[in-house]
């Protein structure tokens, strides 16, 4: 592992991740269906996690892979929650985009 | 030394007692009780006052009372505290002794109206103030007598206060007066910070042992100066004299006891109290004695039109103090005091016997509508004439001997002022006449019903009379030229020498044949144009010409208005409209600035997640690169 | 016995004021306020007797914040004018009915409360806590029992709290930079040591100014003094303008100029001519005022431009004159205002046009008015004659200019005052009627008339009373 | 910890109590139970101890934050009897998220691992996502937590690429071993670049400008209560968390060592006066009262921020100002509460008489709303002075002044609110006084009051 890390060099993991991250955002940014946003957030954090296996590697530590499961147990309890909340806005906007989610404001 | 601080508070108190007694009491003891004790009050203190002049002038040294600590200054310490020495009690003699006449006479005078016993406590609380203002040990008492006696003339003015033009007479009385309070006070302030003190007699004390620097005398010239101006304010001079015609609005023994006799003289009093002061300012003094001239010339011609008998006295007032004013100016104290006590004599009698004409003619007080009142009111008549001689300076009658010394000692200094002053005095004589003949001879112009009632007023208004004719008659012999008792019972008080005795030369009696021709002069020409010729002052519409500038006092009431009140009163209303509203709406703009940053805010904060997210990123990347990649 | 028994009284009175119920509160009020002038005047007693009145007691630790009052005569003369005049205040007022009077005067004993606290404090945030204190029940019974339009009422008193409040959180503000100064502490004493260079001093002393220039109110801080006097209800009016202003003088001399020496030396000029300005402004727009209440507003304004000036003169004189005036002056204030609500009470109006002919439906009254007047215009044998004068010869002192041009409210002040007495009192019989004054409302007047007159003629108690403070403070300023 | 366990089981009580169908004793026996969970904690009190391998780190730090959030706690627990009486189903459910959120804010500042931190605020988190979008028919509520939902998971997004990326510098999530190497002359950029990320989390988290856009909108769109919750506890979890984080890791030092310190103090600078005044003026023209507050509360971020200025010395500050902020909060919440019950909105208009109708509230409103004003003897102006007193030491002055000018246009809508529940005439009778409500406002209000009086009783805790 450690050996394959020295070819490519740890700053391209970084780069990568970044970049992954950066999608992202932008996806978040750029995107009006509920949906695609949170699979965008999904996007970030699997950067993340990504970059964490990277480094746990980089560390030769095991830590950074099993924070790689909190934060994925996370996720899933935030979208869990996330879902049910856009669903409870379907039924009563019959759509799921944010760019109806104007109502508060000022 | 407790006898007389005794007698001094006696002196003081018992006027003020009768004030109390009056306001508190007054209507339930009736008219004729509360007058009586308003008199008596007065009285009482004439009586006192005879016994302290006895004692004075016996033992020829000043009495010194000190109550307690009044005001705390630093460098200077004020007492409330009186002294009495030959001015004080001199000045007391006629202020108490015609306070009381005139109490006497209002008893009848006033009788007809609800509020006689408001009248009385008024009178009471003035002779209060005024004694106060005379025996005052320092400036600062003399100043609480000072805007006391502005304050009851004030009051007596507005006596009838149902009449808003009264009102305004009394208001304006009292700003004038206040005007030269001002200069009076700041006068104070510097003889304070100068000489650290302002009791009379400490004050003499340093300003004789101190040794002149240039600052010094200049402070001394500039406080003689404000002082001054103080004087002008009570004593009715140019520029502040207008008050004192319009003061006549009150009733007529007011102007006979406040107006003429005693309040108008304070300021030639407070001038005389520190003449060593005016000594020192010698540049002042010439203010002084061309003011005087002045203002007795402007006076008497403005006199020579009115057609209101009590303005005619009013302006002859004005006249004859400025005539004081003018004696003041060359040091010659004393003369001015001889005439401020001849003059008190004549004009309260003056005013007295108008106030019995204008009583019987039921408040009538224009010439134009009297005459021939003469045999209706011999008393009267005859107690005025004798009076209007004694103003025109007819030899031998109280105002020949002291009018012809001002003029004497203004020969001595300065011929111009001389010819003003005798000028004047012609005039006088011409409109005193003319007074007289208006009102007493020919036959009456006035309506029938009127002529109807004519009668001669009740004893307790001629009494007074005659006693006021009587002095104004012999008056003179305080002060006969060549040996004069005034002179010497004065003497202690100046530092230099008292008025060098007029040795009778030529020169003098010449003067005084000068004097005599100019009064008969005056006196002939109103025989002639009112006795002969029999003509009345037309009614105002036609009267024209330099009549009609006289008439109207050379218009410098509208001038004042002109000058002063409307220039305030419009920067009032342009405070007021403009400023003040401009400054809160300034406070107000600042709340206003942030309430429109806040509608503007409320547009960004425009609900949608996307513009969140993006100024969120944004923030997030400008903090990063401002903190790795600024360097 | 010390002066923290007055606030404690005060205190418990407010409370107990309010729980005692509509019907008994305004007797329970005036209850307190006698016992609480009673207090005061123990404590003067004990005071002149050499006993130590004063109190400090730790309070805050970090920073160090200490429950200190200081009993000298300075405070003690103004603690004596606060407990004086509240109950005159709160006896005036029994003429009115009040809704919910229970808050009313429990508001009122408060602000009584928070006044005396500001006048004792000896340590700088108490001090300016007390301050604050005083600010929010005047701001209830402004905006709660004012009068006239409830929407105009509300912009008024809702800028002057603010506008207040802005001053003094600048005071504040230097508060704190002074303890890091003296290391720490608020206390007065270890204030008045600390060391400060020249452009530090400046900056503090005009944090205190605004506070003070706009509490006084100094021109052009004032714009809210008018409409607020108008607005408030006389009470509210009487304790604004009796008081509470005079905390604002009050400050300068304790706090302001002590700390700041340098700064007040420097630019003395400067802030006597902003003063003075204040007194011939205050005067002019007087002149023209239709509403009683906002002419007395406009001529507290001049006289406490005169006293604000005087206490800047950095004179034994000044600063004696400027105190006694302030007494002088929160007595006579006290006075016309309650004169003013009399006749609101039979007139229902405080427009002058529609006032007039009072004096012959009422002369009683009309007299204790003109007394008062002349009070005010400082005639000779008043209370603010001593005052006046004392505080124009420390002008005269400083420029004669200063006096002459201070002095022109002798002038204009007769002029606006005389022209006001005429208009209201004075002319054809009204034909309103107008019942005479009754025996609470005389007695109220009496009262106060009696001390004016009284010091007018013997101010000696009140000199020797506040001269040694006066002294040690002075000796503060000059100390370098 | 042993808190932090208890917390949890209460939480699970609550559901149990639910299934045994004994819905009239939860608030009790849950207030009850935190009263303990707070005397266990005072247990606990001074101790600093480590468990599970520093996954937690109990500290005077943690225990006194943790007590306060415990006391806000009781204080929503106690407000919710009222708020949810009439959907009894909801209370237990509602009652143990809280009870959970709670949980989830004690691990936060107790955290010895950035994994427990990173826990905690998830559990903080979506507890909140679910209570600001419980209302499920109300679209309003929906909105407020799709909202939340999004930007709180975005922004949990960059606390963890933050953490990853401290990771990643440091190869370790242990605070103890962070801290230590972060005092090392050299490190990777990327420890100070995961810093700042997390910091800016956070900042999202206590609503700091720019990152402020969502409270408004969340807690005017979510149930009152939970609004309540958010601008008291949430907020206060935040803040303080951040502070740990910062002080704990020896950030500051660390950015010393590679001097970006004056930088970051800049940043700091900049976003605190940012909060101050945009929270302030944009609160100026609401009509709606919890978004008033909410603007408030962004200003009190501002206050608040400026404690990391001084983060050497003033936690204490902070505890103090943050206590004083909440107690405000809580009473005024319960007041809102109390007014807009079956109101569908919480505009302004709706207080209009209540110094009529009910004096105390009114009372009790006014002051709390004078403590956030800053008014004396209430704890919110000893906050303020000790705040000020604080960063004038370190030489700030122009921020005080800033801060200064910015209480005083507070002033401008806090009054807002009392004029008009005194100057106006009511414009509805409300009935009953819910004994609950009552007791809350006071016993806060009291305690603000207290804490005013005595402020060196919280202020020495952490000092």
């Amino acid at each position: 592992m450690g050996n394959i890390l020295n070819q490519i060099g740890i700053e391209n993991y970084i780069f990568l991740c970044v970049v992954l991250f950066c999608i992202g955002i932008f996806g978040v940014l750029y995107r009006r269906n509920a949906i695609i946003v949170f699979m965008s957030i999904e996007i970030m954090l699997n950067a993340v996690n990504l970059l964490f296996v990277a480094f746990s590697t980089y560390h030769q530590d095991a830590q950074g892979q099993v924070f790689v499961f909190f934060s994925m147990a996370v996720a899933a309890a935030e979208v869990a929650v996330g879902l049910a909340i856009l669903v409870s806005i379907f039924r009563n906007l019959g759509s799921i985009s944010i760019d109806n989610l104007k109502n508060l404001k000022g | 030394m407790e006898m007389d601080t005794n007698l001094a508070l006696v002196l003081v108190l018992t006027p003020f007692l009768g004030f109390l007694i009056n306001v508190f009491l007054g209507k339930s003891l009736g008219k004729t009780v509360s007058g009586i004790i308003g008199t008596v009050a007065v009285a009482i203190s004439f009586i006192v006052t005879l016994v302290l002049f006895n004692q004075i002038s016996s033992t020829g040294k000043a009495i010194q009372v000190t109550l307690f600590e009044w005001i705390q200054i630093s460098n200077l310490k004020i007492d409330l505290g009186f002294l009495l020495d030959q001015l004080s009690v001199l000045w007391l003699l006629f202020v108490t002794g015609i306070g009381s006449l005139i109490h006497l006479y209002s008893i009848s005078y006033m009788h007809d109206d609800e509020n006689m016993h408001k009248f009385f406590s008024y009178l009471n609380l003035f002779v209060f103030f005024m004694i106060t203002l005379v025996i005052g040990s320092n400036l600062l008492v003399l100043f609480i007598g000072w805007e006391g006696v502005g304050l009851c003339s004030y009051l007596l003015i507005g006596f009838w206060h149902k009449n808003q033009d009264y009102n305004d007479a009394a208001k304006k009385a009292f700003i004038m007066n206040r005007i030269g309070d001002l200069g009076l006070l700041i006068g104070m302030f510097i003889l304070g910070y100068t000489f650290k003190t302002l009791d009379y007699s400490e004050l003499k004390q340093t300003i004789l042992t101190i040794h002149y620097e240039p600052q010094i005398v200049w402070n001394i010239s500039i406080a003689a100066l404000c002082l001054f101006i103080g004087a002008c304010g009570k004593s009715a001079q140019i520029p502040l004299y207008t008050w004192l015609p319009d003061a006549m609005a009150g009733p007529t023994p007011v102007s006979a006891l406040i107006h003429a006799a005693t309040m108008v003289t304070a300021g030639i009093f407070m001038v005389t109290r520190l003449n060593f002061v005016f000594d020192l300012a010698t540049d002042v003094q010439t203010v002084i004695a061309i003011i005087g001239a002045i203002t007795s010339l402007v006076a008497a011609t403005i006199g020579l039109v009115q057609t209101d008998i009590k303005k005619v006295l009013a302006y002859s007032t004005v006249s004859q103090l400025g005539l004081m004013f003018l004696a003041l100016g060359f040091g010659a104290y004393e003369v001015a005091v001889f005439h401020v006590i001849t003059h008190a004599f004549f004009k309260a009698c003056l005013f007295l016997g108008s106030g019995s004409v204008i009583h019987g003619l039921h408040g009538e007080q224009d010439m134009r509508k009297m005459g021939g009142l003469r045999k209706a009111m011999p008393i009267t008549f005859w107690t005025m004439m004798i009076s209007s001689l004694a103003i025109s300076g007819v030899p031998f009658f109280s105002g020949f001997f002291s009018k012809d010394e001002i003029l004497m000692t203004a020969f001595h200094h300065s011929i111009p002022l001389y010819v003003i002053g005798s000028i004047a005095s012609i005039m006088t004589a011409f409109y005193m006449f003319r007074l007289m003949f208006l009102t007493f001879f020919k036959e009456f112009r006035g309506t029938e019903e009127q002529k109807h009632h004519l009668h001669e007023s009740g004893s307790l208004i001629t009494i007074p009379l005659i006693i006021l004719a009587i002095l104004a008659a012999f008056g003179g012999l305080i002060s006969l030229p060549g040996h004069s008792w005034l002179n010497e019972y004065l003497a202690p008080l100046f530092t230099k020498v008292a008025g060098e005795e007029h040795h009778l030369g030529a020169t003098e009696y010449s003067l005084m044949g000068v004097a005599v021709l100019g009064g008969l002069l005056g006196i002939l020409i109103a025989y002639i144009k009112y006795f002969k010729q029999d003509n009345v002052p037309e009614s105002d519409e036609n009267i024209t010409g330099l009549s009609k500038v006289l008439y109207n006092k050379y218009y410098v009431d509208e001038a004042y208005d002109a000058l002063f009140v409307a220039p305030v009163n419009f920067l009032s209303k342009f405070f007021r409209d403009y400023i003040e509203t401009g400054l809160s709406a300034l406070v107000f703009g600042f709340g206003k600035v942030a309430n429109e940053i806040a509608i503007q805010g409320k547009r960004l904060q425009s609900g949608s997640i996307g513009l969140y997210l993006f100024v969120f990123v944004l923030g997030m990347c400008a903090i990063i690169s401002y903190i790795f990649l600024a360097q | 016995m010390n002066v923290s028994t007055i606030l404690i009284i005060l205190l418990i009175g407010a409370f107990a004021t309010y729980f005692s119920g509509d019907k008994l509160a305004p007797k329970v009020a005036l209850l307190f306020s006698l016992a609480a002038l009673g207090c005061s005047i123990v404590l003067l007693a004990n005071y002149n007797a050499g006993e130590n009145i004063s109190v400090i007691n730790a309070w805050i630790t970090q920073p160090k914040i200490s429950f200190a009052l200081n009993g000298d005569g300075l405070g003690l003369a103004m603690v004596l004018l606060t407990a004086a005049l509240n109950p005159v205040i709160i006896f005036s007022s029994f003429g009115n009915e009040y809704k919910n009077a229970k808050g009313f005067y429990a508001l009122i004993l408060f602000m009584a409360f928070a006044m005396t606290g500001t006048f004792l404090a000896a340590d700088g945030l108490l001090y300016y806590i007390f301050w604050e204190l005083a600010l929010i029940p005047i701001y209830f019974i402004a905006l709660i029992w004012g009068n006239g339009d409830l929407e105009e009422r509300k912009k008024a008193v809702v800028k002057f709290f603010i506008y207040t409040l802005a001053g003094s959180l600048f005071m504040l503000v230097a508060f704190i930079y002074l303890s890091q100064k003296a290391n720490g502490s608020f206390l007065i004493e270890d204030l008045y040591k600390v060391e400060l260079s020249a452009c530090e001093q400046l900056w503090i002393f005009l944090a205190f100014f605004l506070a003070y220039a706009i509490k006084i109110p100094i021109i052009p801080f004032h714009t809210w003094q008018a409409n607020v006097y108008q607005k408030a209800p006389t009470v509210g009016t009487m304790l604004l303008s009796g008081i509470m202003l005079k905390m604002g003088l009050y400050s300068v001399i304790r706090w302001q100029l002590p700390i700041a020496p340098l700064a007040a030396k420097e630019y003395m000029n400067i802030f006597i001519a902003l003063g003075i300005s204040g007194v011939i402004y205050g005067s002019i727009v007087a002149l023209r005022q239709k509403d009683v209440k906002k002419l007395l507003a406009y001529s507290s304004l001049a006289h406490v431009g005169l006293i604000a000036a005087a206490s800047y003169t950095l004179t034994l004189d000044g600063l004696r004159g400027a105190v006694l005036q302030m007494i002088a002056h929160g007595f006579v204030v006290v006075g016309l205002f309650y004169a003013a609500e009399i006749i609101f009470r039979r007139y229902e109006t405080r427009n002058i046009s529609e006032m007039g002919g009072i004096r012959s439906q009422s002369p009683k009254f009309a007299s204790m008015f003109l007394i008062l007047v002349l009070a005010s215009v400082a005639l000779p044998g008043t209370f603010n004659f001593v005052g006046e004068f004392t505080v124009l010869y420390s002008l005269s002192q400083i420029n004669i200019w200063f006096a002459v041009l201070g002095g022109s409210t002798i002038i204009l002040g007769a002029y606006y005052m005389l022209k006001m007495f005429q208009n209201v009192m004075l002319g054809e019989t009204n034909p309103k009627t107008f019942a005479d004054v009754s025996v609470n409302e005389g007695i109220s007047l009496v009262v106060i008339i009696g001390v004016l007159l009284f010091f007018g003629f013997y101010p000696k108690p009140i000199t020797d009373l506040i001269t040694p403070s006066l002294e040690t403070i002075l000796n503060v300023i000059n100390k370098n | 910890m042993n808190t932090l366990i208890a917390i949890t089981g209460l939480g699970i009580f609550c559901l149990l109590f639910e299934i045994l169908n004994f819905r009239k004793g939860i608030i009790p026996f849950t207030i009850l139970g935190l009263l303990g969970v707070l005397a266990l904690n005072f247990c606990e009190f001074g101790s600093t101890e480590s468990y599970y391998n520093n996954m937690i780190m109990v500290s005077r730090f943690s225990t006194t934050f943790s007590s306060l959030f415990i006391v806000l706690t009781i204080f929503l627990v106690a407000l919710s009897h009222n708020f949810y009486e009439n959907h009894p189903t909801k209370i237990s459910d509602f009652v143990a998220i809280k009870i959970f959120l709670l949980a989830g804010g004690v691990a936060m500042v107790s955290f010895g691992n950035l994994a427990m931190f990173f826990l905690g605020i998830e559990i903080l988190s979506i507890a909140l996502y679910v209570l600001a979008a419980s209302e499920r028919l109300n679209l309003k509520s929906n909105e407020a937590g799709m909202k939340y939902f999004l930007m709180g998971s975005f922004a949990s997004g960059i606390i963890l690429f933050g953490i990853c990326l401290i990771y990643g510098a440091m190869g370790s999530f242990d605070v103890v071993e962070i801290s230590t190497y972060s005092l090392s002359a050299e490190l990777p950029v990327w420890f100070p670049i995961g810093m700042v990320l997390v910091t800016i989390g956070m900042l999202f988290k206590i609503a700091a400008v720019p990152f402020h856009f969502w409270a408004p909108d969340v807690y005017e769109g979510s149930p009152a209560l939970t609004t309540a919750l958010m601008s008291t506890l949430a907020k206060v979890v935040a803040i303080a968390t951040l502070f740990k984080l910062i002080s704990s890791l020896n950030f500051i030092p660390s950015l010393e060592n590679q001097d970006h310190l004056s930088t970051f103090e800049n940043i700091i600078i900049f976003i605190s006066i940012a909060s101050m005044t945009v929270g302030n003026i944009m609160a100026l023209r609401q009509a709606n009262v919890k978004r008033m507050l909410a603007f408030s509360g962004i200003s009190h971020a501002g206050f608040m921020l400026m404690t990391f200025l001084t983060v050497a010395t003033s936690a204490g500050v902070l505890l103090y100002y943050t206590a004083a902020y909440a107690l405000a909060g809580i009473a005024a919440f319960s007041v809102i509460l109390y007014v807009c019950k079956n109101q569908h909105n919480e505009d302004i208009t709706n207080f209009h008489g209540l110094g009529k109708t009910n004096p105390l509230l009114a009372a009790i409103l006014t002051a709390s709303l004078l403590s956030m004003a800053g008014i004396p003897i209430f704890s919110g102006f000893f906050a303020k002075l000790f705040l000020f007193n604080q960063t004038i030491q370190a030489g700030h002055i122009a921020v005080v002044i800033v801060a200064v000018i910015n209480s005083i246009i507070s002033v401008g809508y806090y009054f807002k609110l009392i004029l008009a529940m005194y100057s106006k005439e009511p414009n509805q009778e409300r009935t009953g006084k819910p004994f609950l409500i009552y007791a809350v406002a006071m016993i806060s209000i009291a305690l603000n009051i207290i804490l005013g009086l005595f402020p060196s009783l919280v202020l020495d805790l952490l000092n």
